[in-house]
């Protein structure tokens, strides 16, 4: 079994889910946060921002991976601040390749939540508000637990999309076996060999294997949580 | 007390009132679409409306003019809403406790097991509100707005759900809650009987106006008044519970005249409040025996009016208070009544409901 | 007439300008996919409707040939090309020879490839690398990139402080200087060759890969820093 | 006419009930909690019953022995439910003729006007629901069910959101659909004067079970069974129109004895129901003079029954009919009152609410 | 204005809006039925189908591409098939690049439609019932209508999904001037050019301009029909 693949191979798998999860689980309060305000708030610039979240969507990979670059890259407005201020550093390392994966699976998970947000009937959150919840409590309390499926479903359509991304995460942080190079960089790698395709079939089958059992659990996490609501 | 001076407009309909209540329940009476709920929300908090003052008891909860406006959750408010809005994903449990966890009162209120037994919901305790039936569901939103430990509590129809049993049930708390815990009341009623009962203000309205406004004898003996026909009116006459009877009956003292009504959960000495329907009642010239009924009350004619249809309303001014007593045009001449004559009005113990008194 | 090129992307300036000339002086137009020449390999193989194939590597070249797909005799190297190592505007000349440490020359920092197991740049540069003995100890510091165009722009944007490119491509890039040129004999041939596909039926697809040897295209291509070949 | 029989267990409450319904307009009559939306959803076909059969006339709605269920929209029910259900999407006007469309009627059903106007809803056609109070929601919601032109009526408290006046204005359209278009009806209710006047049959329902069933003169004459406890019970008399007078009387003629009530909009010939609620009655061993009441039948006591409280329930044999009496235990005593005796039963005419009559 | 940016580009722009709209609006009555498939109905194997609507997000673009190509392309199974019987050709046409963009963009489009359906409260829709409208009714005048927020979200999301793809459609249909190069796909070739930077900046501008229009018509659309919903 563990012969089946190359052990850089099971690295770079080991790699994607590792960045993965930190890209969806970091950029998962931030998500929260932005889809309320598209949701339900009135501000200036509300459509700029809507249109930002969705610009990783729009633009082609690398495009979005050359922005990082030239922003959180070592020598990047943003990458140099991080660096003197923090000492954090994101160019070609992992990190690196966790936020771009949070970058471009952003608008999904945003999208996914917003849609939930503004599902909840108003409603209900004010009856909430005149038992003495202030519009924090409000949304801990009854707005998030009524959006937790649609939290669950942006969650795995994020980290789907985050197992999947490649184009700017090559660009952005490129492929350094062990510490940047994802699944799908490996992937690609692979295809790009004369005869690879048999190796990257089965790197395709890890791929698709991780991220249907992401999905099952989603479901299943999100049908528990709709029973409990629906049900007896 | 709450005072609110209100004006507002939603599509083609205009809102414009202004009324103060004394402290205890202030019901707001009056027909689908005459702006009851409107008003509700704006005390709420949960509508803004284009101007306005709402005060209670020394709090400002709006003053448009001065722009303060309170939000909704530090308006501590009891609010039962006319559509139940529980919370799907919680128990119902945790719908109870919800305000009195933001209230501080903790996750198991003291007032929990009694607000249980009176609403007969401690078996849902563990169930969502998906699995209830209307009445039930209603039930438990009530309880979660009487366990938040309100200073003003907003009920909007909260009964209109219930069946007569339970509406008898609840309505002694409410009354409790107004009496002992001084809680002010904002209600919204349909029904005369859930009015007399509660109402320590009524404010009849239409259209969006204020057309009447006074105690629950004022509005509902104003025949003029009667927001909802002429079946709402009646009296209400204070009494004092002299003693119980064995045979389950009690007897109260209103201005020195006995009346006897079915037995009461109080302590003699409690003061009391009688609606007597003035369709219940039943004149006679001189004072009639052998009927079945045991209240009779002395009095003189003080009014008759005529009305359009076969009724006549008559005001007989008794010890006991004023009665209104609407009888056939018919009668009236046949008994040849007029202002300045004495007659007896005629009740019966048990035409008097459970809900009539309290 | 038209005539449907699949070239591989790093040849676009010089094609582009060629093509240009071709359709001016002709008459027929020249439509030219530039893509990964493993992607145009596949897409060709799978059936796609290119009269012409320019690889930027022998090996695709072979896979489509394999295939049958070139027409016979057709087949021809183009051109070829140099390998540099690249460094930012304040790099000293590197001398290239065994022993070499790089390593020790990118101090905490990368050194830019293009993905060295497939790209044919990095490809190239790694069996240059292996050559001068350097593989071994750099091989952790390489950042690969996808193609040879990104792995210019981390040195170019300082990311990296040097980088295995094409001479072609360090030519036009001014962010970066050639810091010093691996001997051709360190690594395979670095080679383009060009054939005709099967489906190409017309005069104008043979009229166009002739020019493309012709001198005022050879011009063209040496001032983009490849290497005509003979 | 109506067959049901339905098994079904949801949680810890277990519906077992079987009752077939006259035509007409069925009741069922339980408390909060009783069971009473789960058997209507299950007629409607929104509920998947464990084991049941359910017919409408000659059609067979579900018959789980046999496999057989007739989707929802199949069924051609106007159901009106308890919580509205409006589509938010829609305008009021395309609201109500939503069911009417697929019924084959068009975009202008022939009885929209006439729905319009009874249900006060003309104004608010242009408007989508979620500008509309809670009242005139429901008004809406059965101005739909009316219109689809169904061929069962089910109705799911659905006047308990509307002002006593309006409930005056809808009752005798249902009356009317009952008695003309010959719909069957089968309705949810709280309110025993609703009952009275509008059942049929009644079915008494207890936690899930069928407890009494009959016209609404046995169940609501049964104190026995009255599931809403004893102010729900009286007797209901069947009477002929016999003239109007100019004092804005209707007189009736119950077998052979006048009662005179507030004038009711029928012509002269036509029978009617009244329903006496058992706390309205005066009794008097001798026949009472000089009282405002208009309305005394002489009986003869046919039983007498103490109950736990200070009432006593009186049975009166009249030319009328049986005509229930709830008095106090100290006057039945004090008039000597025992089954055998002659006694009369004294009537206001105003207290025959306009309700009562139909 | 126009010689802003030379004609192939102007044309690479005009083929990614048309793909992008074809790749959208033919892909969305299957959307909405996959949606609706996974929001209501329970069936076997509906995991299955579930997984593989979202695999094109997994999946890194290229892979997916090389898939279509292989099954799509002239030699693929079902390329041949579409050829013979019906004369379609999508291998290496703009067609293709829209069957790629569509199936790129699926998971999006399926996902915010199938949270919009799950958000309708299925009492309402019995309610339709009981008015004698069938199954087939009940979806037309009252799911769709009060989904249709979510599904003009499902749209544009697809949409700027689409007009990004870039690897499943140089992969599938390569980069043809005039027939398969799309914007992307255009942007990546002047990207290859020492010093196109600058070209390729102009075009990552046009690129989000077209995507913000699109984003600002959806929302204005989206608000008017919530706005008919909620209001007088
Ligand atoms: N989905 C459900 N799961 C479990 N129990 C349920 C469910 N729905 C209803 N019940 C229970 O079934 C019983 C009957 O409910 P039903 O809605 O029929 O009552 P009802 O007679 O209509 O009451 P109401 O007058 O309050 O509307 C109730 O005890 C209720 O708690
Ligand atoms: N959002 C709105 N937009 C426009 N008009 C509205 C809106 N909400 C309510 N109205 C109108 O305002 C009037 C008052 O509504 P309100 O809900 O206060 O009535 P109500 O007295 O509570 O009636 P009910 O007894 O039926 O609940 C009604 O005529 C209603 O149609
Ligand atoms: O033209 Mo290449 O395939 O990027 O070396
Ligand atoms: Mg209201
Ligand atoms: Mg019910």
């Amino acid at each position: 079994m563990i012969d089946w693949l190359p052990p850089d191979a099971w690295q770079a798998v080991a790699l994607s889910v590792q960045v993965s999860v930190w890209a969806v689980l970091c950029s998962l309060p931030l998500g929260i946060l932005v889809a309320y305000a598209l949701a339900r708030w009135e501000f200036p610039g509300k459509q700029v921002l809507n249109g930002l979240v969705l610009l990783p969507l729009i633009l082609p990979p690398v495009v979005t991976g050359y922005l990082l670059l030239t922003t959180f890259g070592r020598q990047g407005a943003v990458g140099r601040m991080l660096e003197e201020w923090f000492g954090i550093v994101v160019a070609f390392r992992w990190t690196g390749a966790a936020l771009a994966a949070a970058v471009m699976a952003f608008p999904l998970m945003v999208r996914a939540i917003r849609l939930a947000i503004e599902a909840v009937d108003p409603r209900i959150e004010q009856a909430a508000a005149t038992l003495g919840a202030s519009p924090a409590w409000v949304f801990a309390t009854v707005t998030l637990p009524l959006i937790l499926p649609g939290v669950i479903a942006g969650l795995i359509l994020a980290f789907a999309k985050a197992m999947g991304e490649f184009g700017a995460t090559i660009t952005f942080v490129s492929n350094i076996p062990g510490q940047t190079q994802t699944l799908p960089s490996a992937i690609y790698s692979v295809l790009q060999v004369p005869g690879g395709d048999a190796q990257a079939a089965r790197l395709v089958v890890v791929a698709i294997v991780i991220a249907m059992a992401a999905l099952l659990l989603s479901e299943w996490v999100s049908r528990a949580v709709a029973r409990r609501i629906a049900g007896a | 007390m709450l005072r609110v001076a209100l004006t507002h407009r939603q599509g083609d309909f205009e809102l414009d009132v202004s009324f103060d209540a004394a402290p205890g329940v202030t019901v707001l009476f009056g027909r689908s679409g005459s702006g009851k709920t409107t008003i509700v929300n704006a005390v709420a908090g949960l509508l803004r409306p284009d101007r306005g003052r709402i005060t209670v008891g020394d709090t400002v909860l709006l003053d448009t003019d001065r722009g303060l406006r309170v939000p909704p959750h530090r308006r501590r408010l009891g609010y039962i809403f006319q559509d139940g809005r529980l919370f799907a994903h919680l128990t119902v449990r945790q719908n109870l406790i919800y305000g009195a966890w933001f209230a501080g009162l903790g996750r198991s209120p003291r007032a929990l097991p009694h607000v249980l037994e009176m609403l007969g919901i401690g078996p849902l305790l563990a169930r969502r509100p998906a699995g209830l039936s209307g009445g039930e569901r209603q039930r438990v939103a009530i309880g979660r707005a009487l366990l938040a430990q309100p200073r003003l509590i907003l009920a909007d129809e909260p009964l209109s759900a219930l069946d007569d049993a339970r509406k008898a049930e609840v309505l002694p708390y409410l009354e409790r809650l107004r009496d002992e815990v001084q809680v002010p009341i904002l209600y919204v009623s349909h029904a005369p009987a859930e009015v007399a009962r509660i109402a320590t203000t009524v404010v009849a309205l239409e259209g969006g106006r204020v057309t009447g406004i006074g105690t629950a004898a004022q509005v509902l003996g104003d025949p003029d008044v009667a927001p909802l026909g002429i079946r709402s009116a009646g009296a209400v006459i204070a009494a004092t519970l002299r003693r119980h009877h064995a045979d389950g009956l009690s007897e109260l003292d209103a201005g020195g005249i006995a009346l006897f009504v079915p037995r009461i959960a109080m302590a003699p000495g409690t003061s009391v409040r009688l609606r007597i329907a003035a369709h219940d009642v039943i004149l006679a010239r001189d004072r009639p025996t052998g009927l079945s009924a045991l209240n009779i009350l002395p009095g003189t004619i003080t009014a008759i009016r005529q009305g359009q249809g076969p009724g006549a309303m008559v005001r007989l001014s008794t010890p006991a208070g004023v009665v209104l007593a609407r009888i056939t045009a018919r009668s009236a001449q046949a008994l040849d009544l007029a202002p300045g004559t004495t007659a007896h009005a005629i009740i019966k113990s048990v035409a008097i409901a459970p809900d009539d008194v309290g | 007439e038209e005539v449907v090129v699949f070239a591989a992307a790093s040849l676009k300036t010089a094609l582009d300008a060629v093509a240009a000339e071709f359709e001016a002086t002709t008459g027929h137009t020249v439509t030219v996919s530039y893509a990964g020449s493993n992607q145009l390999a596949m897409q060709i193989i799978a059936g796609a409707p290119a009269d012409i194939f320019l690889s930027a590597a022998v090996n695709w070249m072979d896979e489509v040939e394999g295939a049958g797909l070139t027409a016979p005799g057709t087949r021809a190297d183009l051109f070829g090309n140099t390998l540099v190592l690249v460094g930012g505007p304040d790099a000293g000349p590197v001398d290239l020879v065994p022993g070499v440490d790089l390593a020790g020359l990118l101090g905490d920092g990368k050194l830019a490839m293009a993905l060295v197991d497939s790209v044919p740049a990095g490809q190239y540069g790694k069996a240059a690398l292996d050559t001068l003995g350097a593989w071994e100890a750099v091989a952790p510091e390489v950042a690969q990139a996808d193609n040879v165009r990104a792995a210019l722009a981390f040195v170019a944007l300082g990311e990296a402080p040097y980088g295995i490119v094409y001479g072609s491509d360090a030519v036009a890039e001014p962010g970066v200087q050639v810091v010093g040129t691996f001997p051709a004999d360190n690594h395979p041939p670095i080679v383009y060759p060009g054939a005709l596909l099967t489906g190409a039926a017309d005069a104008a697809d043979s009229a166009f890969l002739a020019a493309l040897t012709e001198n005022a295209a050879d011009a063209v291509f040496a001032a983009q820093g490849f290497v005509v070949l003979p």
